[in-house]
């Protein structure tokens, strides 16, 4: 341990610092459990595991076409933004946000949707559960 | 004590501000049992006396007769607080029941705190009389504060005690 | 000069050693408020609302399991005073005295006096009120979301609890009929406990 | 002196009138708020002259050239005078005020001559109002539109469901306080036809802010062909998609909330829908009623008015598309 | 009690040197964390006062830029409602509970026994007690507030928004016991204060050559002790409403909703004088020093301060107004509340008259009082604009009423206080602050407040109520709104300016002579910062400014035992000398009192049998506290 400033501005700055380092830590915390909550939920509604689902993302095209955070890549332009869908009422503005439509409409969207532009991609149900978690969690 | 004062003064001005507004006072009660009230408001007059001797022989620093007056104050803190636990049950009503009962308990509780405060500090100094301390100008002066102290509990109490028990007969 | 070094670190100045716990104490008490701070939710996720729709009971409509994300959410209608409180709202908005007057019961059971027919748990008395019982209990489902049901539900379990919880909320600016919620109702007036059996009540378990 | 050019300014907009919307003080069309909008411009003009002639003073008392002996008993005895006629000044001013505004208070006059009760409950966070019945005339109620007839005298006869509130139509009149356990009742009188804003004005809590009310003013013939409609049952929807609405509206939770008169949807918790297409907005002033903001409401609540009493039910499209034509068709 | 004899070794027996030495033994703290916790001196006392009430006021400021931010646009989603209801009430209950009134008993608990020429204050443990208590106060209100469990039911928690029904959670309860915890605080201090004032002066300083700020603050002591126990009474009832379920504020059982404005606005407006009237002294004290002249009117000024007092507390009603009372009260509320102008007035002309026959000096504290002259006036007249009930019909509960109360509380205090610190700065700290950045402080605050606050008078006008966290795009109010946050920015940048002014001057400000001023009252007679002990020998006085009569040489009195802590009495009218009293030494006791205290008021808000329990611990640290410990402060 190193001794502190001796200085009456070198301690000032300490002191503004660790004010500052407390503000973080707070927000910090705040977020992390927020965040912790929110893919607690997440995965426990939908059964699946979101660890999996950046890849499965960039496997069938769903980057190429969404606008996805903290997806490398994932910026298209063609659907809509996939940013909070937790927070949304309808799912495409079609179906109830809930995650029995999520993983149905990502499985196939025609069924509910006939003039959607967004195609049957043959993602399996438990894959789709894994992109639900993934995106109920952000 | 001018703060307490302002508080019991505060206090009864409610009382009466409610029951202003009352359709009947007191409201879905009868009027308080008096045996109780009356009595303990017989004792703490009665207090007085000791009480004003106390303070006196404390202005002489007659160390023997205040210890004798300490044990005899104590004694009579004590016995107010019996007869307030029939206090409460006369009044038929509780403090959750209506407004009456709120304003009604919080002032004998409030009343009830003073007592008690002066009781511990009765005992306390009662302690430090008969122990090394004791003889000694400071203490004498704090017990004529005590003694002062108990005057004002008593006499507070007077327009508390006519508030409570007789302004619901009227 | 290495010597000198290590001296000056053992020396350490009582003044610094006190500035640095008081540093550390400040930005790990930061952290500490910033995990345990939860916000009211007046907005819940549209999936999770639904989700709540999904709890499992037992063959006999006894008792059961909430969907798992309740949990995951920290079991906020049993503990979360705002939720609580509009429980209690609803109670009265939903008509609930109407049956059960202020928790003693009248047409509907009682609540205060120990003796759930269904169990005191939050699944019983969820789906009793979303799917109704025998004997006269009509089912709300279509008349509430599921959302303010559990709410409800958080608030029933506490009016019948023994034990009264620290987020209960307190009486209501009307006519005082029995004690606050916050009090624990139940354990006044019925501190002996369960009731034994009310062969009035509908089935008994 | 900094100050001095914004105080002149408010001044200047007191005068001039019209210029500042349909919710402000400073734009009166009913006769209370006439009264008020003299007392308020006569008071500011006086106290602006007030606080001008004091900072004249503090700007020459700062600056005057000082010289080099004055003669000090006589000056302080001058001073002594000066503070004494200032003092009494200050007297005889605040003496006119207060008579000014006692006159005030006398001109506006009580509800006692009115003709026409109308009741609003204050509830969080809306206003329910209730148009009393009269000889055979059945009453009404409606929510967050109160109409009046022109140059009438009206009383608003004020209680509160829960917290307190305060109605406050700025155009029309001051505000006065919804008191639960209490009622307050308050003159109002428009002497132009118009639509005036009022917002709540104690604060009630979480949509505090999204509270707003708004009184009609027409001809006594409009209004009277207004409380008519008002009174009568709601209209049987015509076109399908209505008649679809009206059917998940009463299978879905909302019947339990909010009455519509002519079906079995009689909750009362929420405001009265009967003619909810008729009003001129919805959720107490949040958005104008269309087609499209009732659907928005309906669908989440809690987004447009994060706290408010109603739930965000769980709809499908179609229910909402259906329900939203039902609620636009309650004219 | 003239006896002579060794171990009682008086002032009077030693030369300058070594009586500086001696009297530092007796009244120093000692160096360390304990000293730190147990020292009951009134200046380390009164500056952690006032250092923590200013870290109080930087945080109040902060949450306003919140919700400047928030309004700076309509309907703008940067704050929900549920936060923003917090942040105003915070701002609110802050700003009154733990900056402004605090902070002015702070600057008296320093000020008032330097001024009055004793060694201590009365009842210096009470003194140490009071600021802890005030201190876990304020923190139980921020460390709420970052848990989401900050009131939000506004400074004035109106029941029933407050009350059981309506107010879930334990937020209100938080708020009601943080007022505990001020009121506790609060009047002690004001105790301490009559006392000292009453009986501790300097001999010969009669009533009439007490100092005008002391003065001011003997009349807000007394009415913080006629108008707290009204908010105690209430907090504690809705307290007991929300936890045992009485029914005081429940009209379906013979309660009253009103009975909660009565009671908090009894209290509540002579809040605003508590604050005000302090101010009303540093100003004198300013301007006197800064005109070279003493105050025109002394008498005038001193009975303005008590009528005011008197008046302030008979005109509560006009807070309720639009309530729905009787109008022939409303009537005799609008009389006496238009009163209170006249001593205001008097008040502001006898300063006036004081600056035509002085000398000014334009330094940074006589900059802030002018700037008080300037918007002090015009709060006063909006003030005289709201005390007339048709008037506050349509102004009560807007944006109006908004500016005006900053008009008044700011720059009718923050102001004066301001200029107090500027002015007292070199006392507290023995180095001067800046005079460049003084000005610019000056400058920026000035243009600042009013750019912000003025503009808030029209939007009232123009109809945006108070309280609202959003307001809709078709009312007239964004570009105003708009103006006013992009204002504040310029007022904040001021107080940034002022604090880093008062840090960088504290650690390296000019050095400071005994009297950098040259003004004329006691509390310059001894040096910056003055000694534990304050005056080597209690000074003696002979006219109401002691330090022009004998710039160099002011006559003392002598004969205190310099061994053990010992101050002189004096009579309450003439100050002659009445007795030695001893002053209570350090003690660790009133920390532990405090802290049971606070653990007792805190658990009381989740079950009622905290305040029997608790009491325990309570009065285990009293006893402990008067408990004689058998040294010579305790004996003599």
């Amino acid at each position: 341990m190193s001794d502190l400033p001796a200085s009456p501005s070198g301690r000032a700055a300490l002191m503004a610092v660790a004010l500052v380092a407390a503000s973080a830590a707070f927000v910090a915390a705040n977020v992390a459990r927020d965040n912790h909550t929110q893919a607690a939920v997440a995965k426990t509604m939908t059964g699946g595991d979101p660890e999996r689902a950046p890849e499965i993302f960039r496997r069938y095209g769903c980057s190429g076409c969404h606008t996805i955070p903290g997806i490398p890549g994932a910026d298209g332009q063609t659907g809509a933004p996939l940013t909070g869908l937790s927070k949304r009422v309808y799912i495409a503005g079609v179906l109830e946000n809930n995650s029995d439509n999520l993983v149905a409409w990502i499985v196939s969207p025609r069924s509910f949707s006939p003039q959607t532009a967004m195609p049957a991609t043959g993602i399996s149900q438990q894959e789709a559960k894994d992109l639900a978690a993934y995106l109920y969690a952000q | 004590m001018l703060i307490e004062g302002t508080g019991f003064a505060l206090s009864i001005v409610v009382y009466l501000y409610l029951m202003s507004l009352a359709p009947s006072w007191p409201l879905n009660a009868a009027p308080p049992d008096l045996l109780a009230g009356t009595s303990l408001t017989a004792l703490l007059v009665a207090s007085l006396v000791p009480n004003l001797f106390l303070a006196r022989w404390a202005r002489n620093q007659n160390l023997l007769k205040v210890r004798v007056g300490l044990i005899v104050m104590s004694l009579l803190g004590i016995a107010p607080l019996i007869l307030r636990a029939f206090e409460f049950p006369a009044m038929h009503i509780k403090w959750d029941q209506n407004a009456y009962g709120s304003i009604v308990w919080v002032m004998l509780g409030l009343h009830t705190t003073h007592i008690l405060t002066d009781l511990i500090e009765t005992l306390v100094l009662t302690c430090l009389m008969f122990s090394r301390h004791g003889d000694n100008g400071r203490r004498f002066g704090d017990v004529s504060d005590n003694a002062m102290y108990w005057n004002f509990v008593v006499v507070t109490w007077l327009p508390m005690y006519a508030c409570l028990y007789w302004v619901p007969r009227l | 000069m290495g010597t000198e070094s290590v001296t000056e670190k053992a020396n350490v100045n009582p003044a610094s050693a006190l500035m640095v716990a008081g540093l550390l104490l400040l930005i790990s008490s930061g952290g500490v408020f910033g995990w345990l701070r939860q916000a009211r939710e007046l907005r819940l996720d549209p999936p999770g609302v639904s989700d709540l729709d999904r709890f499992r009971l037992m063959q006999n409509g006894i008792s059961g399991t909430p969907p798992e994300s309740y949990f995951a959410l920290g079991k906020v209608y049993e503990s979360d005073a705002y939720n609580l409180s509009q429980g209690k709202r609803l109670y009265s908005w939903f008509g609930c005295a109407a049956c059960h007057a202020d928790g003693r019961g009248g047409i509907g059971p009682s609540f205060l006096d120990g003796w759930w027919l269904y169990g005191p748990e939050m699944v019983s008395i969820v789906a009793s009120i979303r799917d109704g019982r025998p004997h006269g209990m009509p089912a709300f489902r279509d008349k509430m979301t599921i959302e303010q049901i559990w709410q409800l539900a958080g608030y029933v379990q506490t009016i019948g609890s023994y034990t009264p919880k620290v987020a209960a909320p307190s009486r209501n600016d009307d006519k005082h009929t029995r004690p606050a919620e916050n009090r624990g109702p139940a354990k006044i007036l019925f501190d002996e406990g369960p009731a034994g059996v009310h062969a009035d009540q509908g089935p008994s378990p | 002196m900094r100050t001095a050019r914004p105080l002149l300014l408010s001044v200047i907009i007191a005068v001039a009138p019209g210029c500042s919307g349909n919710q402000s003080a400073l734009n009166p069309h009913g006769a209370p708020a006439i009264h008020v909008e003299h007392l308020i411009i006569g008071t500011v003009a006086a106290c602006t002259a007030v606080w001008i002639l004091v900072m004249v003073i503090l700007g020459l008392a700062l600056l005057r050239r000082r010289r080099a002996a004055a003669d000090s008993a006589k000056s302080e005895a001058r001073l002594t005078m000066t503070v004494v006629a200032a003092v009494v000044a200050t007297g005889v001013i605040i003496a006119g005020l207060t008579i000014a505004s006692f006159y005030t208070t006398r001109s506006i006059g009580g509800p006692e001559s009115a003709a026409l009760t109308i009741t609003v409950r204050g509830q969080q966070w809306w206003w329910q109002i209730f148009y009393a019945s009269s000889g055979a005339t059945p009453g009404f109620q409606t929510a967050n539109e109160i109409h009046i007839p022109l140059g009438e005298d009206v009383n608003i006869r004020l209680e509160s469901a829960d917290v307190i509130h305060s109605f406050w139509v700025p155009s029309l009149a001051g505000k006065q306080d919804l008191v639960p356990g209490r009622s307050n009742s308050l003159l109002l009188r428009a002497e132009k036809p118009g639509v005036y804003r009022g917002q709540c004005a104690e604060f009630c809590g979480l949509q505090h802010s999204h509270m707003a009310i708004v009184v009609i003013a027409e001809a006594p013939v409009d209004y009277e062909r207004w409380a008519a409609a008002q009174r009568g049952d709601a209209m049987v929807p015509a076109d399908p998609d209505a008649a679809a609405g009206q059917a998940a509206f009463l299978a879905k939770p909302c019947a339990a909330c909010h009455t519509v008169r002519g079906t079995p949807a009689n909750g009362t918790t929420g405001p009265d829908l009967t003619h909810i297409g008729a009003r001129q907005t919805i959720g107490a002033g949040l958005l104008e009623t269309t087609r499209g903001s009732l659907a928005a409401w309906i669908a989440d609540p809690q987004t447009l008015k994060p706290g408010n009493n109603m739930p965000m039910v769980p709809l499908t499209s179609v229910e909402l598309q259906n329900i939203s034509a039902y609620m636009e068709s309650l004219k | 009690m003239t006896r002579e004899d060794d171990s009682e070794l008086r002032d009077t027996a030693l030369e300058a040197t070594e009586l500086d030495r001696r009297l530092t033994a007796t009244w120093a703290t000692p160096p360390g964390l304990w000293g730190a916790l147990s020292t009951v001196d009134h200046k380390i006392i009164g500056r952690r006062y006032i250092t923590t009430a200013v870290v109080f006021l930087a945080l109040g400021g902060l949450l306003s830029l919140l919700m400047r931010l928030q309004l700076a646009q309509p309907e703008a989603r940067f704050i929900g409602p549920d936060r923003y209801n917090q942040i105003f009430s915070i701002h609110g209950t802050n700003m009154m509970f733990l900056f402004a009134v605090p902070v002015m008993q702070a600057m008296a608990v320093y000020l008032v026994p330097l001024m009055v020429g004793t060694r201590s204050i009365a009842f210096p443990r009470l003194n140490a007690f009071s600021y802890w208590m005030y201190l876990a106060g304020g923190l139980l209100l921020w460390i709420a507030f970052m848990l989401d469990a900050g009131p939000d039911v506004g400074w004035f928690a109106y029941v029933p928004l407050s009350g059981p029904e309506y107010a879930a959670g334990k937020r209100a309860d938080i708020w009601a016991q943080m007022i505990t915890f001020t009121e506790v605080s609060a009047l002690a201090v004001a105790v301490e204060i009559v006392v000292t004032v009453f009986k501790q002066r300097a001999p010969g300083m009669s009533l009439d050559r007490i100092p005008l700020f002391v003065w001011s603050m003997l009349v807000t002591s007394f009415l913080v002790i006629l108008a707290m126990p009204a908010i105690m009474i209430a907090s504690t009832a809705l307290i007991l409403d929300r936890l045992v379920e009485t029914h005081f504020f429940n009209p379906a059982e013979g309660g009253d909703v009103l009975l909660w404005q009565h009671l908090f606005w009894f209290f509540g407006h002579p809040e605003v004088y508590i604050i005000f009237l302090p101010a009303v002294g540093m100003v004198s004290t300013i301007v006197a020093t800064f005109t070279r002249r003493p105050v025109f009117g002394y008498l005038g000024m001193v009975m303005a301060l008590i009528s005011t007092g008197v008046l302030a507390l008979g005109l509560w009603v006009h807070h309720m107004f639009v309530a729905g009372l009787p109008r022939l009260g409303e009537s005799f509320f609008t009389a006496s509340s238009m009163a209170i102008a006249i001593p205001a007035g008097l008040q502001i002309f006898c300063w006036l008259a004081t600056i035509w026959a002085g000398r000014p000096i334009f330094k940074t504290p006589f900059l802030f009082v002018i700037g008080f002259m300037v918007i002090f006036v015009i709060g006063g007249l909006t003030g005289v604009m709201v005390a007339s009930v048709p008037f506050d019909t349509q102004v009560h509960d807007t944006y109006f009423v908004v500016a005006h109360f900053h008009y008044v509380l700011v720059g009718g205090a923050v102001f004066p206080l301001l200029g107090a610190i500027y002015y007292w700065f070199p006392k507290f700290t023995g180095r001067m602050m800046s005079e460049t950045l003084g000005r610019w402080v000056f400058g920026l605050i000035f243009a600042g407040f009013n750019l912000t606050f003025f503009p808030m008078h029209i939007l009232g006008l123009r109809g945006m109520p108070r309280r609202i966290y959003t307001y809709q795009p078709e009312m007239p109010w964004s570009g105003l709104n708009m103006l006013i946050s992009l204002s504040a920015i310029i007022l904040a940048v001021g107080f940034l300016l002022f604090f880093i002014d008062a840090i960088r001057s504290g650690r390296s400000g000019a050095p400071a002579p005994s009297n950098p001023w040259g003004a004329s009252t006691l509390e310059w007679a001894t040096s910056s910062p003055p000694p534990p002990y304050n005056f080597a020998r209690t000074p003696v006085v002979g006219s109401l400014e002691p330090l022009s009569d004998n710039p160099d040489m002011l006559p003392v009195a002598a004969g205190l035992r310099v061994d053990c802590r010992e101050l002189l009495v004096t009579s309450v009218v003439e100050a002659i000398p009445e007795a030695r009293e001893p002053s209570s030494g350090d003690s660790i006791w009133p920390l532990w009192a405090a802290l049971a205290t606070t653990a007792t008021l805190i658990w009381s808000i989740f079950t009622p049998w905290a305040v029997v329990w608790g009491s325990i611990p309570v009065a285990i640290a009293l006893i402990g506290w008067f408990w004689p410990k058998g040294t010579s402060e305790d004996d003599s």
